[in-house]
This record gives structure tokens, sequence and C-alpha cells, in this order.
């Protein structure tokens, strides 16, 4: 009970933490400071699996969105740098309208969520998941985890291909 | 506790909607892309939790879909930086070379 | 039959014609003498076909150098069928031999050379088909192909209003050719099996085509091959169309063209639809006579040579539809090839002659000269000698036909036919006047000199082509019986027909 | 002989042809060979007449077909009876005279070798005429006689009225062959053949109905009426003399304008079988012979005199064929002499007038000119000429014993039982010699009218002389063989051998000589003593002499009626062919292409407006909803959100989705309306550059 207090306590404080990063990775004027934002928010988004019993994925989605993907947008940004530091408006016209957009989007979601029935099973994880993850990634799931390899692998070239500057 | 959880994935997912639709640079947009592609995990992981937990599909699905989200972040950078290099700058609005 | 003559005659100015597309078009005198050549040989062929069948094969009605039918298009029973009778050997002779003439006339095109040789070539393959054919889609297709090249030749070296002469000669002769259409289909699908087969037809079409249907085919093959012929009223696109076209197109179209009408008519409506020819005899009679009057009296008010010679033509080929009429009378009918032959002859050299005197005045103007005989007596003498047997002065050509034609349709017994005869002759003598006129106002009287000294007289060229057509039409004055003969067996059959 | 007489008319034939073939650069070989065919010619038919005279009359012939049709045969042959014989004699000798005279008329003429081989091939032409065996033939050289006359006349075509002449002949004596043409066809078609002793066998054997034998008559002797200028066809032999005298003489004298006498000579068989047609031959004999002899009588032209009483002359003859016609046809045993003197005059005829012509031209060349009133007083430096000349005018006033006075004896003789016509007829022959003398008179004796063309004129060359006196001669004794005396003379022997003698008829030859020399003397008080005044009379008469002078107007008057309202209709049959003919078609061609032209507003307008408005209706939708493909990708996707919450809450509250979708569409516009007043927003660069 505490310790669903505790974690009821980390929930309300990361996703305070995450939407208020989230929307200034959304709104603010300097790009660079967004990202910045982005790497808070993904953090949170971390701190949110570890309460969801996930380390693994915690694990990864530091490893992988706050450390690779996050980096990766800022050199972006730096490459391009000389739109990055400037206080221009970032936003286009489409304000307005995404505001109700997203709104009604919320209000959707949100109020279905009341007329669906969730068959929620009130039965633990497996231990240690990433054990689990490993086994399961290996046995059922090995084939789309080769095809997965091979989309990162095309990604990759793809990458290289398209940011080269000589033509191929 | 399941609803506060898809609450705040919603949260999470409307907001990068509004900036997938208000963003001019499109490194902006490829970040509000990340918060969705986050936003679902929240849900994915959710579920997990709480409706199968019997096994851990929903967490397998997670990393397949961080997997896929790190290649699309890797080739819509490096089109981005493309753009860059051929349009001289990275404003969405501008390139509408498909407009009517 | 070993040697297919009849495709060799119709085939061989196509080859050439193709042959033609293959050489340079800068060499005019290469392709001058190649089309000259290739125009010979069927001349030769034509000569030999005649000769052949004068002495082989005259003595009978039936049809030789037959070749097929060889099936074409079997699901319209169409076949590629290929004969000749009497009436159609006088035909191909002259168009062998005015072909050949008028392709060497021609040599002093220097405009786009090649492709009017080519499509001279063309024009003498459809011609010769035409008078070859007996196979009712053939000799559609034939008398369709003569069009087009005629088409260009006129419209591309013709006069001043050649694109109106052109146009109007296209769209008149094939608005005729649907009226023809229209009744080879009756034909094809009144009998029974359907078949094209113009013999066949001649045999069995009074037999199933109800009187109704008789008449109804006669009028509209009458209108097609009245167009061609052309007579009156549907002979103004002559006119035009000579008076525009060049000299050798010129000759061709009175000499063989207009043939083909009369041809036509002798060949195919005629025996086919004995019936209506009976029913419409003083009708088509009138038509002549009117043909012959007013196509004299309208000649005589001309002021264009070639104009003059245009309407003669009307008048002369009016003697072919007054004999034509006098359907039962064997003499009339002679009188009606021998008119188709002798008016082929002359008025073709009188054509060849105005080109001459064109080529080096360019007026035809009649009433611009005046005393060339002093000037041109070669030339003159020509001209006269033409004029003279163009009026039927015995000793040439015209007068034994057109007595003939006479004689024939005053003699045929037919109600009418006398009092029409009588009224025709009066043609003579305004043929007499327009000609005579002509000849005065032209040869005799003062000599400009100013104006016309530097005419030179018909050089070597020209008087070798004109002289056979000279010394034809004299020998056809002297001697008609051979060409009587020739023709006789055959045209005796025809009015047997014509008489069910 | 007689088995070869169809090569008397090849002889000239061939003269023609080397000549214009072979020697036309040689004048003098030229000429030499039309004389030397011309004179075996003769030489072959003095053996042809010898032979002919042997036959007793039996006729001889000869055919070879021509064409042959079950309808009709038509044939080329020679049918050598006296007439013929006759004939070929004198086509020959005038011929020959013609031709040696004009060697020295036509000296010096640029185309005399072309002049001798027209003559030749004239002399074939008639020679062809003559020896024919049956209408065809006849018709041949008929019409070929017809065109060397045309030649002959227009000869010295630079000269307008030459050629005028020569077309106005031609076409003329054409429209006479018009009737001869129907009737060679109405011939055809009831006799069956054109054959003269077949069609004379059917024709005798009554196989033809009267009333079509009229006809065939009158039609055949149409042709005469051209060919031997009677009334009313006689207008172009007057003109005709604008062609070399010689030509005059042997052609519009002596010989082709005899071959309508020929012809009614000929077919007399014809005549003899319907009393109607020979009544009309005699009637238009007559009315001729009359008219041209008044109108001769006051012409100055000395051959345009001459041509008229040729006219005159041949219309004697005709008249005399036509009543012997008549009387046979009215009595077959009659004992009409018209056969034979029309015949017999035909012959001496030709003999006399050719010489007068002759000397005419013989004047002419000396003097040159036509005109009598410029001559005068010419006998004394022309004295071979005006011997002949009197001569020849003597025997055709018809003076004993000249050849003249035994033909027109017999014509007269003719007229026995005919008063009206024995009336003109005396009165003919008187001023038949009224106006040959007063020709002759101006013409030789008196002064001089023109001092200096009589100063030039001179006797002409021996080869014109000769002709002269040859013929001279001939026009003394060749009337001899026809004396009535003579039981087989020229009568029995034109008879075909059937003895038809008569005696003389004393009383007509002693008024016709009455009459004769009354002409002659009033000629002579006139012209040569000058007791009446020429112009007192003149004076006198002068509507009349007006009405003469002006030949009756026939020209002007057929020129009127005929040539000008011919002329007429043609140019407005040729506009109405322009026009009307060809207007019509060029009407359905210029309706065509407006139709055409209607047809295609219709289709540019409605048909392809209706595609096009669908078209236009597109555009106007695509105007509007080309906004919705902006190319913005953020546009795209909020289309895609908000479809996806409107299919979202569609599921859940349909009603929602109504105030949702309004929602939806109000906030669209208003932002579609806001991007239009700031228009191309997203291509304002908001961006600074580097």
């Amino acid at each position: 009970m505490f310790g669903v207090e505790v974690s009821q306590l980390f929930f309300y404080l990361l996703s305070f933490i995450m939407i208020v990063s989230a929307i200034y990775v959304v709104s603010l004027r300097n790009i660079f400071h967004c990202a910045l934002f982005l790497v808070l928010c993904l953090f949170s988004v971390a701190g949110i699996y570890i309460l969801l019993e996930a380390e693994f994925l915690a694990a990864v989605q530091v490893l992988i969105y706050v450390g690779a993907v996050s980096i990766l947008m800022i050199f972006a940004i730096m490459l391009t740098s000389r739109l990055a530091n400037k206080k221009i408006i970032q936003s286009n016209d489409n304000v307005t309208v995404a505001i109700f957009v997203c709104a009604g989007f919320l209000l959707t979601s949100l109020g279905s969520f009341g007329y669906s029935v969730w068959k929620v099973v009130d039965s633990p994880l497996p231990e240690n998941n990433t054990l689990t993850i490993g086994k399961i990634l290996m046995t059922d799931f090995v084939l789309p985890f080769e095809v997965v390899s091979i989309v990162l692998l095309a990604a990759m070239i793809g990458a290289i291909v398209l940011a080269r500057r000589e033509k191929i | 506790m399941m609803l506060q959880y898809l609450a705040l994935a919603a949260i999470l997912f409307a907001i990068g909607i509004f900036g997938v639709l208000t963003r001019r640079n499109a490194i902006g947009i490829l970040m509000s892309l990340e918060l969705m592609f986050n936003a679902v995990n929240i849900n994915l992981v959710t579920f997990n939790k709480f409706i199968v937990p019997d096994n851990l599909t929903g967490q397998i699905f997670a990393i397949f879909v961080i997997v896929i989200a790190a290649a699309e972040a890797v080739v819509g950078l490096a089109i981005v930086l493309l753009l860059y290099r051929n349009w001289q700058g990275i404003d969405i609005g501008n390139i509408n070379i498909m407009k009517w | 039959m070993d040697f297919p003559v009849l495709s060799y005659l119709i085939f061989i100015p196509l080859i050439g014609a193709v042959f033609l597309l293959f050489l340079p078009k800068e060499k005019f005198g290469l392709i001058r003498w190649t089309s000259a050549f290739f125009s010979f040989v069927p001349m030769v062929l034509s000569f030999w076909l005649t000769y052949d069948y004068f002495f082989n094969f005259s003595q009978t009605a039936d049809f030789y150098y037959m070749e097929g039918p060889f099936s074409w298009i079997s699901l319209l029973n169409a076949n590629y069928f290929l004969g000749v009778d009497g009436i159609s050997v006088p035909m191909l002779f002259l168009t062998g031999l005015l072909s050949f003439i008028s392709i060497v006339a021609s040599f002093n095109i220097a405009v786009r050379v090649k492709e009017y040789f080519m499509f001279f070539l063309l024009l003498e393959t459809g011609m010769m088909g035409v008078f070859c054919a007996l196979d009712f889609f053939l000799f559609y297709v034939f008398w369709e192909v003569m069009l087009v090249p005629m088409y260009f030749l006129i419209g591309i070296w013709g006069g001043p209003r050649k694109e109106y002469a052109a146009i109007k000669f296209f769209l008149y002769t094939l608005f005729g050719s649907i009226f023809m259409l229209v009744a080879i289909l009756v034909l094809y699908f009144t009998s029974d099996p359907h078949t094209l087969n113009i013999l066949e037809l001649i045999q069995t079409a009074p037999g199933f085509l109800t009187h109704g249907l008789q008449l109804f085919c006669f009028v509209f093959f009458f209108i097609a091959f009245a167009i061609k012929v052309p007579v009156w009223p549907f002979h103004t696109w002559l006119p035009d169309a000579h008076v525009e076209a060049p000299t050798a197109v010129s000759v061709i179209l009175a000499g063989v063209l207009l043939k083909m009408g009369t041809y036509g008519m002798l060949r195919i409506s005629w025996p086919m639809l004995p019936e209506a020819t009976r029913y419409f005899a003083i009708p088509i009679a009138i038509l002549g006579l009117i043909g012959i009057i007013y196509g004299a009296l309208v000649s005589m008010a001309q002021t264009d040579l070639k104009k003059l010679v245009a309407y003669s033509s009307v008048s002369h080929m009016g003697y072919c539809m007054l004999s034509l009429g006098a359907f039962s009378s064997v003499t009339a009918i002679t009188g009606c090839m021998f008119q188709m032959v002798s008016h082929g002859l002359i008025t073709g050299a009188l054509f060849l002659l105005v080109g001459v005197l064109y080529d080096r005045a360019h007026t035809r103007e009649i009433a611009a000269f005046g005393g060339l005989g002093a000037k041109l007596p070669i030339y003159t003498g020509l001209m006269v000698l033409f004029s003279m047997a163009s009026l039927g002065l015995p000793g040439m050509s015209g007068f034994v036909s057109e007595f003939m034609v006479f004689i024939g349709a005053f003699a045929s017994g037919i109600p009418h036919f006398q009092l029409i005869t009588a009224l025709a002759v009066l043609g003579v003598v305004l043929t007499a006047g327009y000609m005579l006129r002509m000849v005065q106002r032209m040869f005799l009287g003062e000599f400009n000199k100013e104006k016309w000294g530097g005419l030179t007289e018909i050089n070597t060229r020209e008087l070798i082509i004109v002289s056979p057509l000279a010394l034809l039409t004299i020998a056809i004055g002297f001697f008609p019986a051979p060409l009587s003969d020739l023709m006789e067996a055959t045209i005796t059959n025809l009015v047997h027909l014509m008489a069910r | 002989m007689l088995e070869h007489a169809y090569l008397i008319p090849v002889y000239p034939l061939l003269a023609f042809v080397i000549i214009i073939f072979a020697t036309r650069w040689n004048e003098k070989l030229s000429s030499g060979i039309s004389i030397a065919a011309i004179s075996i010619g003769f030489i072959h038919s003095i053996f042809v007449m010898i032979a002919v005279i042997g036959r007793h009359g039996v006729p001889f012939e000869l055919s070879v077909p021509f064409i042959e049709h079950p309808l009709i045969t038509l044939e080329t042959g020679i049918f050598i009876d006296p007439l013929t014989a006759v004939m070929l004699l004198v086509v020959t000798i005038v011929s020959g005279c013609v031709q040696i005279y004009s060697l020295g008329y036509m000296h010096g003429d640029p185309r005399w070798s072309r002049y001798f081989s027209y003559l030749s091939l004239f002399t074939f032409s008639m020679l062809g005429l003559v020896v024919a065996n049956n209408f065809f033939m006849i018709f041949i050289f008929w019409e070929l006689v017809g065109l060397t006359s045309y030649l002959l006349i227009g000869f010295w075509f630079e000269k307008d009225s030459a050629s005028d002449a020569g077309k106005k002949a031609f076409i003329t004596t054409r429209i006479g062959d018009l009737g001869f043409i129907i009737g060679i066809l109405l011939l055809a078609t009831y006799a069956g053949t054109l054959n003269y002793q077949e069609v004379f066998t059917k024709v005798a054997d009554g196989v033809i109905p009267v009333g079509v034998l009229t006809m065939i008559g009158i039609f055949i002797f149409c042709g005469a009426v051209g060919k031997s200028a009677q009334f009313p066809l006689h207008v172009w032999l007057p003109d005709a003399m604008e062609g070399p005298t010689p030509v005059s003489a042997l052609i519009h004298a002596a010989t082709m304008v005899a071959a309508g006498v020929y012809l009614v000579a000929r077919s007399m068989t014809l005549f003899v079988g319907s009393a109607e047609a020979a009544m009309t031959v005699a009637v238009i004999g007559l009315i001729t012979s009359f008219m041209a002899a008044s109108i001769a009588l006051v012409q100055n032209d000395i051959k345009r005199v001459l041509a008229y009483s040729t006219v005159s002359q041949l219309g004697y003859m005709i008249m005399a064929l036509g009543l012997y016609g008549f009387d046979v046809a009215k009595d077959p045993h009659s004992h009409s002499v018209g056969y034979f003197a029309g015949t017999f005059h035909l012959m001496t005829h030709a003999f006399f007038k050719a010489l007068l012509f002759l000397g005419a031209g013989s004047v002419i060349h000396a003097v040159h000119t036509n005109d009598v009133q410029e001559m005068g007083g010419l006998s004394k430096k022309m004295k071979i000429t005006s011997l002949t000349f009197f001569i020849a005018s003597l025997s055709i006033s018809g003076i004993f014993p000249l050849s003249g006075f035994w033909s027109k004896d017999e014509i007269v003789a003719a007229t026995l039982g005919h008063p009206v016509f024995m009336f003109f007829t005396l009165l003919i022959a008187f001023m038949t010699a009224f106006y040959m003398f007063r020709l002759c008179f101006l013409t030789f004796t008196g002064k001089p009218r023109n001092q200096e063309r009589f100063d030039h004129a001179h006797e002409s060359p021996k080869t014109m002389t000769m002709p002269l006196m040859f013929l001279a001669f001939l026009s003394v004794f060749a009337g001899w063989v026809g004396m009535p005396w003579l039981s087989h003379g020229f009568s029995s022997f034109v008879y075909s051998g059937e003895l038809q003698h008569h005696g003389p008829n004393y009383i007509v030859m002693l008024v016709s000589t009455i009459v004769a020399v009354s002409g002659i003397g009033l000629a002579y008080t006139v012209y040569f003593k000058k007791k009446i005044s020429a112009d007192v009379l003149m004076e006198k008469f002068k509507p009349l002499y007006t009405l003469l002078l002006n030949k009756y107007y026939i020209d002007e008057i057929y020129d009127k009626v005929i040539i000008k309202p011919l002329l007429a209709f043609t140019r407005m049959m040729w506009w109405s062919d322009a026009n009307i003919i060809d207007g019509l078609v060029n009407f359905v061609g210029w309706f065509t292409i407006k139709w055409a032209d209607a047809k295609m507003w219709f289709d540019k307008y409605i048909v392809d407006g209706a595609v096009n408005g669908a078209g236009a209706v597109c555009m106007a939708a695509s105007w509007l909803f080309k906004y919705v493909q902006n190319g913005s990708v953020q546009f795209y996707t909020l289309v895609i959100i908000t479809s996806a919450v409107g299919v979202i809450i569609y599921r859940v509250t349909p009603e929602g989705f109504l105030y949702y979708f309004i929602g939806v569409v109000v906030v669209a516009l208003a932002r579609f309306l806001m991007k239009m007043n700031r228009p191309e927003e997203g291509n304002v660069e908001t961006e600074p550059e580097g």
C-alpha cells in the first residue's frame, strides 16, 4: 500500500515532468531546448516503464532513446545549426486548429475509456523480465527479431546513402 | 490505476500530435513523432501489465516499436539533412512541392 | 492460261510506281525513262493482246485470258477474276497506248517529278484493272484506285484553280461511286448464293431481280457511270478538271477515264439489267441528244481552247449515249465502241496539241492568237487534221463512228429514235461550226509578229507522240473493218443479252 | 482498164501524199508530180470511156466491204456507168487545165507546193465522189471535197475574208449534208443497203413507201442544195471567190459544185419514185436560177458575177433534173429530156465556166483587181484572154453552134409542158446573155476606166493561155456530142444504152436563140454603144437595184436571224452551264459546307459544350478542392487525425458526430477564408537566410 502510494506519487511526479517537458518539446522556439526537454521527457517515460515493472524496457528506453536517438537529434540540430539558436517562430498557423484537434482527440480517447470494458487481470508479471524477454525473443519472436535486424540494416544503409554528399 | 496510465499516454500522444501538426522545423516534427511513439509504448506496456500479465508480448512489441522508431529517426534525420542541403532550410511549410 | 498477261498489264505499272520510290528524286532523266519503260511494257503487251485476240479469239463472244476466279475475300465471296472480250480489248489497247504517250508527253514536268510519275503509273494500274475486272469487288476497287492518283495529279500539277477542280472531280466521281456501290450491294444481297461475279450475275440477274429492283439498280449504276462519261447534266466537273489538269492528265482523262463510264454501261448495266435498259432507252438517247447539242453549243461560246476541247468531249460522248440508247442495234453499239476509241485518239491528240501550244505561249485564249498557220505550219496542219477528225470528216475515225452511231440508232427500230437521231445529226454541223471557228481564229488571219514571233514549231518529241494518234485516226477512218470484226461477236452477244 | 478504174482517184491521192511528205521543199517537182498524176488519170479516164462505150451502157461495179453488220453493210467500191465516165473526163480535163494554168497564176506563191497538194487532194476526192458505188462512199468523198474546198478557199488565210469564206463554205455545205446524212440514214433503214443498184432496184420494186421516198429524196437533195449552192444555201459560193481564181474555176464552177447535180442525177430513181420530191427539186432549182441570175445583173466584181452565174446555171441543171423526175413520176413513158439536159449541161457548163473563170483569173492577174468598173479596153492588151472569154460567153448564152447552145436548148426543151418553168427559163437565159456580155463589154471593150491599171496590164504567160485555148476549144465543140440529130449521141449514152432518142425541136432552138441574142443585144446597146445609160436604168429601178446589189439581203438576214442569235444562244448556254448547272453543283458543295459548319457549331457549342461543361464543373470543383492538396504534410496529418477522431466519435455517439462535423466544417471554412485573405502564405519566407 505504501509501495502503491509511493508508486502513485512517483507516477504523478513523472507524469507531471513528462507532460510539462513534452509540452515544452512541442512549443519552445529554440529547437535545441526542445531536444533537451525531449531527453527529459524520455527519461520520465523510462521511469513510467519502471513503475510498470518493465525494467528491461526502461533500460532500453534510456539506452536507445536518451542515449542514441536524442543525441542523433542534437547532432542533426547541430548540423542544421543556423536555424537552431534563433528566436524564430517554430510553429505554423495550424496552432489553433491543432489545439482543437488535440483536445478533441484527448477528450474522445479519455471519454472512450469510460465506455470501454477492460478485462483487468490482477496477476503478476513474470519475474526477471529481461530473461523472459530474451527467451521469448529467441523463441517465439525469433522471426520478427531477425526481420527487425534487417530493417535496422536497411535503415542504416539508407541513412548513409541519403546523407552522403556525393552521388553513388 | 490502468486508466491513469492510459490517460497519461493519451495526453502524451495528443501533445505529440500537436507537435506534428504545428512544428515548422522537420526535426521538431521528428521529435514529436518520438513522443507519439513513446505514448504508444506506454500503452503497450500498460496493457501488458494490466491485461495480459502472463507473457511479455506487450513489452516485446514495445521493443520492436523502439527499434522501428530508432530506424525511423535515423532515416528521418538523414532526409532532414538532405533537405537542408538541397533546400537551404528545413521548414516543412516551404517544402510543399506536392502542392496541387 | 500459261502467261497471265492481264495481271502483267495491271501490275507492271504498279511495280514501276514502287520502283520509282527507290530512285533518287533529283535524277529527273532516270525517273522519266524508268516510268516510260514501265508504261512501254504494258503498251507492248496490250498491242500483243489485241493482235492475239484479233487473230485467235475474236470469232466468239467468250472471255479470254481469264485469270481466276481466285478467292480473295472469301467472307464476301469476292474473287480475283480477270478476263477480256471484244469490248475490253480495244479499251486496253487505248489505255496502253495513251498511257505511254502521256508519260512521254509529261517529260517536261519539272516539279516533284518522282511523285508525278508514280501517280501516273498508279493511275495506269487502276485503268487497266477496271477494263479487266470481272468481279464487282475488284471492279469497284480499281474504279476507286484510279481516283486517288487523278486527284493528286490535278491537285498538285494543275493550273490556277487546281484545288477546286481536283476536289470537284474527286467528290463528284465519288458521289457516283457510292450509287454504284449501293447497286452492287443490291445485286449481291438479292443473288442466291451471294455472288459478286459479273459474268454469273449477267446470266442470272434478270431472273432474280424484280422489275422495280432492276430499274433501281439501273438508275444507280447509271448515275455512277453517267458522271464518269459525263452525261449531261452531270458534266460540269469535266471542263474544270480538263482545264486545270496538266496536259498529259487531260489526255488520260479524255482518252480513258471518260470511256470507263460507257464501258461500265456496256459491261455491267446494259446486259445485266435488260428490262431496265429497254425501259430507259429513250431517256438515255435523249440525254445523249442533249449532250451532243448542248456540248456543241457551249463549245461554240468558249474562249479558252482547252475548254472548247473539253466541251467537245461532252458533245462527242453524247454520241455514245445516243447509241447506247439504241440497245437493240449491233451497229449502234459498234458505233459506240468506235466513238469511244476515236474520241480517245482524237481528243487525246487535241489535248496534247493544246498542251504543246500552251507550253510555248502560256495562254490558251483563242482570241490571243491568230494567223499561226504562217508561223507554225506543221502544228497547224496537225491541229486542223484533228479538228477535222473531231468534226467527223470522212477518212478519219470520227466519221466512221458517227456514221455508225447514226445508222445504228436510226435503223434500230425503237420508237422515236429516228427523230432523235435526225436531231442529233445537227450536232455534226455545230461541231463543224465551233471547230472551224477555232481554227479560223487561231490559225488563219493576220499573224501577230511582235507577239508570237518567238513561238517555235512543234518539236520532235511532241511530233512523235502525236503521230501515232494521227496514224491510228486515219487508219481507222480508212479501214474500220478490223476493229469492227474484233468486237462484232462480243457485241452481237451483248445485244442478245439485252434482248432477253 | 475498167477493172482498175479505182486507180483514177488514187493517182492524185498518191501525188498528194508524195508532195506533203516528200517533195514539199521542191516546188517544181511538186507541181510536176501533181500535173503528172492528173494527166495519167486523164489518160486512164479516156480508156475507161472507151471501155464504157464498148459495154453499151452496162454499168461496171467493183466492191469490197468496209464494215459488215447484220443491219447494214458499208462497202467501198467503184461503179462506172456512162455518167461516171463523162464525169471522170470532165474532172480530169478541168483539173488538168487548172493545174497547168496555176503554174502561171500562182507563180511566186510561198505555199506553192501546198497549193498543188491541195489541188491533188481535191481531184482525188472529186474523182472518188464520181466513181463511188454507194451513198456511203459518195458521202465520204462529198465531205472530202468540202474539206479541200475549205482549205483552198482559205488558202490565203492571212486575209480574214478568205478564212471567213472558207469557214462559211464548210459550215453552209455541212448544213446541207445534215439532210444528206438523214437521207442516207433513211435509205439505210428502209432499203437496208446503200449500194446504188440495190437501192434503185428496191425503189423500183416499190419496197419503200412513197412518203418515205419523198422524205429520202428531199433529204438527199438537201446535200445537193448545200454543195451546189442552191437556194437557200447558196450564200457561200459567191464568198468562196476569195480563194485563188483557178480554185474558183475548178471547184466552185466546174466540178465540186456540180457534185450536187451529179448526186441528183445519180439518185434520179428516187425522184422518179416521188413526184413531190422531184417537184421540190425543180422549184428550188428554178428559184435559185432566177435569183442568182438577177443578182448577177448588177454585180461589179468580175468573179462574183461568174459565181452567181454558176449558181444560176446549177439551178438550171437541178431544175431540169427535177422536171424530168416529175414528168417520169407522172408518166413513166414520158419523153422528158430533163435528165439528159441536166447532165449534158453539167458537162458543157464545166468547160465554159472553167474557161470563164480562168479568163477572169487572167484578167485579175493582169490588172490586180476584181472590179469591172476599173477595167475596160483590155482586149487590146489581152488578145487570147478576151477572145476565149468571148467564146465562153457566147457559149453560156447559148449561141449556135457552141456547146452551150445544145445543152441550154435541151433544158428549155425539158420545160415543155410546164409553162411557168419555161417562161422563167427563157427569162433567165435572157438575163444570162445580158450579164455575161455586160461583163465582157465592161472588161474588154471601151475606154480604160483606170488608166494606171490598164498600163500595167499584159497578156498572161503561156501556161495560162494554153489551158484557156484548150478549154475554148472544148467550149465550142464539146456540145456537139449531144446534137439532137445524133442517134447515138450523148443522150442515149447517158441513158445507159436505152434508146431515148428524140428529134430536134426547132421551135425551141429558135426561141432560145432569139432570147439569147436579144440579151446580148441589150448588153451591146447599154454597155458597148452606150445608147441607153446604165446609170439612168439604175436610177429608174433604184429599189430593185439596191435589192439585187445586196443579194436580196439574204446574208444579212442569215446573220441577224441565225448566226447572231445562235452565237448569243451559245453564250447563254455557256452562261447557264457555268452558272446554273455548275451553279447547282457548286451550290450542293456550298450547302454541304454550310451544313457542315452548322454541324460543327452544334458540335462545338452543344455537344462539346456538354463535355466541356462537365470539365468546367470539375475544374470549378477542383479549384475549390485543390486547397485540400496543398502539399503540406502537416495539413494531411491534420485531416487524417480529424477524420480518425470523427470516426471514433461516430462510433461512440452518432449524434455527437454531427456537432463534431459541423464544428470541423466551420473551422475549416474559417481557416480557408483566412488563407484566402493571406494568399500564398506558404511561400512567405519567414526564415532568414544564412
